[in-house]
């Protein structure tokens, strides 16, 4: 079977393309399904650890990280729908709105 | 078992006030006086609960087999309870006029605030990393919605996103913190990962210093020091002025008691590895903050960058705790501090700011001097606490805090911040320049619509509760009042029951 | 012995200057008050006090010790004790006696002179308080009073200056006046202090910083016996001082009569023979002091022969004759300066009392030719004002001759033969531009014809007292060679250091030199000037007539520079340096908060970049410091 | 009223009735009134408190109660000689000055004026240095409202400029009061501000006790105002309010001064022995300095900016030359010319409100119109210049024979003041009052009756202060001995 690292390096990958994901992609969409990404390798990890220490602790964390990231989902399309109603579009360089120049 | 009960009324009351809200506004004929009032009701229960045992020094973990230790109950979190309760009341009064003005304002709000509010105090209580991110992110989607209310303003919109991105993405970083420990010691119980630091060495230590360290990058986000200042501006500019002042003063406090009872139980140990890195990121912050502030034209940025500049005090205060103890003390007072000081200059902006969408920009303060005297004044005595002069409660905490950092040997870094203030009075000095020293604009003849409600009485109590904490007994000198040693003693109580077994 | 008389002598003028700004205010505030009443209180006051002086230098006469009075405790700090107390010994009782006299008969003639000018009243009430400071100045006990009274009378000076302040240039010459004081007041200050500490703060009190003279060593002595000097060359208008004596002409005569002619320019004279103790053990010093004297007298001499306004020209004879009295104190004659002190009062006041006469008569026409272009017949002014001419010219047996002459025999004596030189030219020259003057005013012809005109009584009374004084004063001190008394050099024989010792042959000799020399210069006067065609005057040309172009290079070398200095300061230190510097750091602090707020540029992506950015570098940092350990 | 709570009530009476006037609208003619009986009140007070005061050394009519007692922070207030003849000043030129400023001010001005004299008297009283550094503080605000407000020309710069100066100086010295606490708490283990007891600290090093000394100091020199931190007054004076002059000049200035004398001194005898040279060099070329600057100035109020700020760098240095005559000399010149330059500054504020104008150039012919309010304008001038028979002189002939004393060069310079002031005091004086205007003449009316009352005390203060110094002198001459013994002597010999 694969060794805890292997395990380790998989969830760490996935959250690394998440961080970057949302630091290079345009599209608020794809951010967001960047961040969902972070959390799932976050999940990733600890079902791993939780079979390492052998207790179900980080089972049960996995499922609440789960459902926090159900919640933010839900506010996150509302808020993309807000967005996309406002501007028509998704690509972040459009928000700039609130850049007031300095006196 | 009773007494289990009574230390969980507080937040249970406000969760239970939160629900019975949420379904009061299903009903239509109620309007947001009826709100305001059931609100500020279960609110008001709520610091009851709290302040009946706020004197006495306890610690409790109540119903073990249905919290297994994950929310701890002492005069710590009590404390913070009190202090949140009191944020949010006064918001919800303070903000009565602008909420009946605008007209999005729903019950929901109310509702929701009250969610957010049971969040933090969950915070508060949280003695375990799952549960503090769950609390923190209850209080946080509160907060989102609370930014984004108004839907149909571009800016609100914005802005709760740009909260909600860069929120979220940090969030995930406290999640890896917390795996890496949970790998490291296979436990995510507070007391107990500190013990375990305890009983190894630090080559065991790695994973979960390294664990730590992501953790702490949320706490500096969401109290914004650099390099994470940069959400605060532009958040603060976009949301309802309430909310900014919630933010600003209630949500930092709520932030600060968690991270708070960790650093002081041992679970982040800062000496070593962390310390160069906050002095750093202190002074930074510091200087990023004049900056922003120094530059804004409006005064809710102005504002938004002055915060920054009070966090950079505090992180004073936490660079010194890794010295003595005392410095949590100060800490814990100059958040009182800047919650009265920033509730009352946010809350008499958005009194202002009310009828009329002018007054954002300083120019928008010339003339309030002679249109509402009362008003001014008031502002000028918010502005002095933020600034710091004496006979304020501003001055009060400065020196607190100046003396723990002094008193830890880093007077270097005092004399820093002491420009930093130097710094700060001119751009809060220009307000008070802008309100007295400019005639009113000819073309402004907004309907003097009067000034005697509950939110100019509110705010009215904060600025008294302000002179009243910088000069303290010495009013009293004549005729006995309680002087500032009460808080200073209720602090101390409070930080003991953190060491109560 | 102690007194309760002495402080009434400065007392009753005081008294009278404070009666006349009540009176005045009054005036001023409410109803006219007639000039009478001003006149009376400031007329009477100067005489009372005379008497008093008169009586106190009576019981002195026989043989009476000094007075002396203690006030209360001025001052009392550390070891400075210094106390309000007034010293009537022979000098200072000789001394206010001609300063309360001549003070008087000048009040009465002020009254005339004055007559309907407006700020009548005021003119009292400064007039007192000159009397009055200057008698503080002649009675104090100790320098520092004694500095105070210097000071009133310096203010005073100021004052009447300006009196017609209206005119810029008259408050122009009274600010010289008291700037080119100050400047002695600031030699003398120090002078004092250098004292103090260097007779180890015994004392200052004349008598007690007599008896311990000899404590302090003689550097400190000489350097303090000149600063002290500096004050009285400030004040007596000695060289490189003496700028301000001729632009304080710009007062009403009277003032020139009194202050710059009688008393105020004396006080040098008087101080350093006050300090006779000081100087006596310092030689160099008193040296210097002649030297500066003969100088003075002689520059001065020289200029006055191409002046042509007639108060300048007696102003420039007035520096010249203090030159003589300071020759004499320097060289330790102290009873002949102060008795050229005395008979040069008589007779100076009274040349300035027949100019004024003249002055008013004549349309207020100051300039000599001018005058005589059209004259008016003046028969009591023009003899008194021949007497005042022969007086100062030396010609005996007016007392001119004896005061002069005993100075130059001093210097004779004491083989300063330099100074003895020029002094006999001084005198010849003196007598060349007095009787050039009184040539030009009053003799030479004019078509003019000579109408008579009436003088004020009370202008034409104290200059026939004078007259009298001028004449017979010089008998005060008959030398003893021709069987006189010589009652003045024993009446201070105590200040002086020297006795006058020589053959009667040599005194003879010299006496006769002198009054050649005098008759030289009057007939050289008589034979230019007799009949001199007033209708083309001479002009103030060349370099004599320009005065060595003094005023100018002090122009130059101090006000004008000292400005350069102060616009330097202000705009260019202050403003530009200091300010500058601060302003530009606060400014470049918000501007580079300007640049910096371009990272503000509200894009999330960014913001989650720098978050990124951090986030790693700590990151980064904290795994090296967690391996390092 | 119990001799414990005399001063505190002189302290806080002023403010407690701004406080009620202001909630209370009133007519202006009330408010100006019942201001004006306030400071009388205060004034018969402060002659109680001056009769039944004795010349010694030690405190008096001593207050001490706990304020904040985590940090031994006391509000401990007292009286010695320095404050007690700082305090009789105020006390006698506030009501007077009143009467000056009587007509045409708006209510908040009075409020204001009220507050300001809370402020002073606090700072002079308190001898806790976080209750000093409390009023020291406070005492601003007003002065910030009432320049800003009130002021003409560049107000709101200059009011921003001098807040930023002076609070900028006094952060600096709130660091540094810190730390004395701190260094206190660590040696004795209780806090306590009490300047006694900070004298008693024996840890600081020496480059500690520099830094901290040179911390204290920059505030004061902001305050006093000396070279080169100076380059707030011109702007400030010619701009603020004939109100606010006078006191800035004629109070506030002299309580940098105190301070020095209250806290340098007993705290860093030590540090301020050792720096006394410079010291002195610094006041006397500042005296020098400032007296050129001021010689071109054509603005008035900018010229006596400068000649204050020349005088102030004399009683600086008598300060500073750490002996009887001096120090002495420097209290008496703090009275001297705080009456001097205050009445000037008044009788300028009339002139200016009168004619419209405080430049040189546009005045002159005011001697003619107004030969009363020039008279009092020449006495406050020669007390100015340091007149023999005026107060002036009895001051700068004892600080000259202090630095002559301290330091025989210094002693030589430092006579010059006796040239610097009346140079172009007298200049102005031709040139503004005396000689006739170019042009029409200018509508001036001379003093009224209330006017000439308010300014009487003063003129007879000049006089009898200079013809009789000692017994004024005698209040004050045996703390200054007791400092010397108990301070500086110490202080050398470290």
């Amino acid at each position: 079977m694969a060794s805890l690292t292997g395990y380790a390096i998989v969830s760490m990958i996935l959250f690394s393309l998440g961080t970057i994901g949302v630091v290079s992609r345009r599209n608020i969409f794809v951010i967001y399904m960047s961040i969902e990404l972070m959390l799932n390798g976050i999940n990733l990890f600890l079902v791993t650890f939780a079979r390492y220490h052998f207790n179900m602790d980080g089972q049960i964390l996995s499922v609440m990280v789960i459902a926090i990231a159900a919640a933010e989902a839900a506010i996150f399309l509302s808020v993309i729908i807000l967005l996309f109603r406002t501007k028509k579009s998704l690509d972040t360089d459009v928000f700039t709105e609130l850049k007031e120049e300095v006196e | 078992m009773i007494e289990e009960l009574i230390y969980l009324m507080p937040i249970i009351t406000v969760l239970v006030g939160a629900i019975v809200l949420m379904f009061q506004s299903m009903y239509d004929r109620y309007e947001i006086k009826d709100f305001i009032t059931v609100s500020s009701l279960f609110l008001i229960v709520a610091l009851g609960f709290s302040i009946y045992h706020s004197g006495d020094l306890f610690t409790s973990k109540p119903f073990n087999d249905i919290f297994n230790n994950a929310i701890v109950f002492d005069t710590f979190a009590n404390f913070f309870n009190i202090a949140l309760l009191t944020g949010a009341l006064l918001i919800i009064l303070i903000g009565e006029n602008y909420a009946k003005q605008q007209s999005y304002t729903k019950g929901e709000f109310y509702s929701i605030l009250l969610f957010s509010v049971f969040g933090m105090m969950l915070l508060a209580h949280a003695n375990e990393l799952i549960t503090a991110y769950i609390a923190l992110e209850i209080a946080s989607f509160a907060v989102y919605i609370l930014i984004g209310f108004d839907t149909n303003n571009a800016k609100r919109v914005e802005s709760v996103f740009k909260y909600l991105v860069l929120g979220s993405f940090i969030g995930a970083f406290f999640l890896l913190g917390t795996v890496l420990i949970y790998g490291a010691t296979g436990t995510t119980n507070i007391a107990e990962v500190a013990n375990f630091i305890s009983v190894n060495s630090s080559d065991k230590l790695l994973l979960v210093y390294i664990g730590i360290t992501m953790i702490m990058f949320t706490f500096l986000f969401k109290i914004a020091t650099f390099p994470f200042q940069s959400w605060v501006v532009d958040v603060y500019r976009g949301s309802p002025i309430l909310v900014t002042a919630f933010m600003a003063s209630v949500f930092k406090i709520a932030i600060f008691s968690f991270f708070l009872r960790a650093i002081l139980t041992d679970f982040i140990t800062l000496e070593g590895y962390w310390e160069s890195v906050l002095i750093v990121l202190t002074l930074v912050t510091l200087a990023i903050g004049s900056w922003l502030a120094i530059t804004q034209n409006i005064i809710k940025k102005m504002l938004a960058g002055s915060s920054i500049v009070h966090t950079g005090y505090m992180m004073l205060g936490i660079i010194a705790l890794g010295e003595n103890i005392e410095s949590a003390y100060s800490i814990m007072f100059y958040l009182i501090a800047y919650l009265l000081s920033a509730l009352g200059a946010f809350g008499l902006v958005s009194h202002v700011i009310a009828d009329t969408k002018v007054r954002v920009t300083y120019d928008d303060f010339k003339g309030l001097g002679q249109e509402r005297p009362y008003l001014a004044a008031l502002m000028t005595i918010f502005m002095f606490s933020l600034a710091g002069i004496p006979s304020t409660i501003g001055f009060i905490a400065k020196f607190y805090i100046f003396t723990e950092a002094i008193n830890a040997g880093y007077w270097g870094m005092a004399i820093f911040a002491i420009f930093a203030t130097a710094i700060s009075i001119y751009y809060y000095f220009k307000l008070i320049a802008m309100m007295y020293f400019y005639p009113s604009f000819a073309d402004k003849d907004v309907e003097q619509q009067s000034d005697v409600r509950i939110s100019t009485f509110m705010i009215g109590l904060v600025a008294l509760l302000i002179v009243w904490g910088g000069i303290g007994s010495a009013i009293g000198f004549f005729f006995p009042i309680p002087s500032i040693d009460a808080i200073l003693s209720v602090v101390e109580l409070s930080v003991q029951s953190l060491f109560l077994k | 012995m102690q007194t309760p008389y002495l402080i009434w002598i400065i007392l009753i003028p005081l008294l009278g200057a404070l009666i006349n700004t009540g009176f005045y205010f009054y005036h001023l505030k409410f109803k006219k008050i007639p000039e009478k009443l001003f006149a009376i209180v400031g007329t009477v006051t100067p005489f009372i006090a005379f008497l008093f002086t008169l009586s106190l230098f009576l019981k002195l006469l026989d043989g009476g010790e000094n007075f002396e009075q203690t006030l209360f405790q001025w001052l009392d700090v550390g070891q400075l004790s210094i106390e309000m107390k007034f010293l009537g010994d022979k000098l200072s009782i000789f001394m206010s006696m001609f300063v309360t006299f001549v003070g008087w008969l000048i009040h009465i003639y002020a009254v005339g002179y004055m007559k309907g000018d407006d700020g009548f009243g005021k003119f009292f009430a400064y007039f007192n308080l000159f009397l009055a400071s200057m008698l503080i100045l002649v009675l104090a006990d100790n320098p520092v009073i004694l500095f105070i009274g210097w000071e009133g009378v310096g203010v005073c000076s100021y004052l009447l200056i300006s009196f017609n302040y209206t005119d810029g240039d008259n408050v122009m010459a009274g600010n010289k006046a008291f700037i080119v004081n100050r400047v002695g007041d600031l030699g003398f200050i120090l002078g004092v202090v250098t004292l103090f500490f260097a007779l180890d703060q015994v004392g200052l009190s004349f008598s007690v910083m007599e008896a311990n003279i000899n404590v302090a060593s003689n550097e400190l002595l000489m350097l303090s016996g000149f600063l002290l000097f500096v004050g009285a060359m400030g004040k007596s208008a000695q060289v490189p001082l003496y700028v301000w004596l001729p632009d304080a002409m710009a007062g009403p005569t009277p003032i020139s009569a009194l202050i710059h002619a009688a008393t105020m320019v004396t006080a040098g004279v008087y101080m350093v023979a006050r300090f006779h103790f000081l100087y006596a053990s310092v030689e160099e010093i008193g040296l210097y002091i002649a030297y500066t004297g003969a100088i003075s007298a002689l520059f001065a001499a020289v200029i006055a022969t191409k002046q042509t306004d007639i108060k300048k020209i007696l102003a420039y004879s007035t520096m010249s004759q203090l030159g003589y009295m300071f020759i004499a104190v320097g060289l330790g004659f102290y009873s002949s300066g102060l008795f050229h002190v005395f008979t040069h009062a008589f007779f100076k006041a009274m040349l300035f009392m027949g100019a004024g006469g003249a002055i008013l008569a004549l349309h207020h026409q100051q300039n000599i030719f001018k005058m005589a272009a059209h004259r008016k017949r003046l028969p009591i002014i023009k003899a008194t004002f021949f007497v005042g001419v022969i007086a100062i010219a030396g010609i005996p047996p007016l007392s001119g001759f004896f005061s002069k002459d005993a100075i130059l025999a001093a210097a004779f004596q004491q083989d300063q033969y330099l100074i003895w030189g020029i002094g006999m030219f001084t005198a010849f020259l003196t007598a060349f531009y007095m009787f050039r003057l009184y040539y030009v005013v009053f003799e030479a012809p004019s078509k003019e014809e000579e109408s008579y005109v009436y003088t004020d009584k009370t202008i034409t009374f104290p200059l026939m007292v004078l007259a009298i004084g001028a004449i017979f004063a010089g008998f005060l001190n008959f030398p003893a060679i021709f069987g006189g008394s010589a009652f003045v050099d024993s009446w201070l024989a105590e200040l002086n250091s020297i006795k006058l010792h020589m053959s009667h042959a040599t005194e003879y000799a010299l006496m006769a030199a002198s009054i050649i020399v005098a008759v030289a210069g009057w007939m050289l006067a008589r034979k230019k000037y007799l009949n001199y065609d007033v209708s083309k005057p001479e002009t103030e040309d060349g370099l004599v007539g320009n005065k060595f172009y003094i005023d100018e290079i002090y122009d130059v070398l101090f006000v004008k520079s000292i400005k350069k200095l102060s616009n330097f300061f202000v705009d260019v230190v202050d403003d530009k340096i200091i300010d500058g510097f601060l302003m530009g750091t606060a400014r470049g602090f918000v501007s580079i908060g300007k640049k910096l707020a371009v990272i503000q540029n509200a894009n999330v992506r960014y913001y989650a970049f720098y978050m990124l950015a951090g986030i790693s570098l700590i990151s980064f940092y904290v795994y090296i410091t967690l391996i390092g350990q | 009223m119990s001799e414990t709570l005399i001063l505190s009530f002189i302290i806080f009476l002023p403010a407690v009735v701004a406080f009620i006037l202001m909630l209370t609208t009133t007519k202006i003619e009330d408010v100006r009134n019942i201001a004006f009986v306030t400071t009388i009140i205060t004034l018969i007070l402060v002659m109680k408190i001056y009769l039944n005061f004795e010349p010694k050394g030690e405190m008096q009519f001593v207050t001490n109660i706990e304020w904040i007692s985590k940090f031994g922070i006391n509000y401990y207030i007292g009286i010695d000689g320095f404050s007690l003849t700082i305090l009789m000043l105020i006390a006698i030129l506030i009501p007077t000055s009143y009467l000056l400023l009587w007509e045409g001010r708006t209510k908040g001005y009075w409020l204001n004026m009220l507050l300001i004299q809370t402020g002073v008297t606090g700072t002079l009283l308190s001898l806790d240095i976080i209750l000093f550094y409390f009023f020291w503080e406070t005492m601003l605000l007003p002065i910030f409202l009432i320049i800003g407000i009130y002021g003409s020309g560049n107000k709101v710069f200059s009011t921003i400029k001098v807040t930023i100066y002076t609070m900028g100086g006094s952060l600096l010295m709130f660091v540094a009061i810190v730390y004395l606490g701190v260094a206190f708490f660590n040696e004795f283990g209780h806090w306590s501000f009490k300047y006694d007891d900070l004298t008693t600290l024996t840890t600081l090093g020496d480059t500690e006790k520099l830094y901290l000394f040179f911390a204290f100091f920059t505030a004061f020199m902001i305050k006093i105002p000396i070279f080169p931190f100076h380059t707030w007054i011109t702007g400030t004076y010619s701009d603020a309010p004939t109100g606010a002059v006078f006191l800035l000049s004629s109070i506030m200035a002299k309580l940098g001064v105190y301070a020095v004398v209250r806290f340098m001194i007993p705290i860093f005898p030590d540090t301020f022995v050792g720096f006394s040279d410079y010291f002195v060099f610094i006041g006397v070329f500042g005296l020098i300095y400032f007296g050129i600057a001021a010689l071109m100035q054509d603005d008035i109020k900018k010229m006596f900016a400068y000649s204050s700020a020349s005088h102030l760098s004399l009683i600086a240095a008598g300060v500073f030359s750490l002996n009887s005559y001096g120090i002495n000399g420097a209290l008496y010149l703090i009275i001297a010319h705080a009456i001097a330059t205050g009445g000037l500054f008044l009788l300028i504020g009339i002139l200016h409100y009168q004619t419209g104008f405080k430049t040189i150039k546009d005045l002159g012919g005011i001697a003619k119109k107004a030969p009363i309010f020039t008279f009092m304008f020449a006495i406050m001038l020669f007390s100015n210049i340091g007149l023999p028979g005026t107060n002036g002189f009895v001051s700068e002939l004892l600080i000259i024979f202090g630095i002559y004393e301290f330091n025989h060069t210094m002693g030589y310079i430092s006579a010059v003041t006796v040239l610097v002031a009346a140079s172009f005091m007298l200049w102005m004086f031709q040139r503004a009052i005396l000689q006739e205007r170019v042009g029409e003449p200018l509508p001036m009316k001379d003093l009224k009756l209330k006017e000439i009352v308010a300014l009487t005390p003063w003129v007879i203060l000049i006089f009898v202060m200079g013809i009789y110094p000692d017994p004024f002198i005698d209040k004050f001459e045996p703390t200054v001995t007791y400092y010397i013994n108990n301070f500086l002597q110490t202080g050398a010999l470290k």
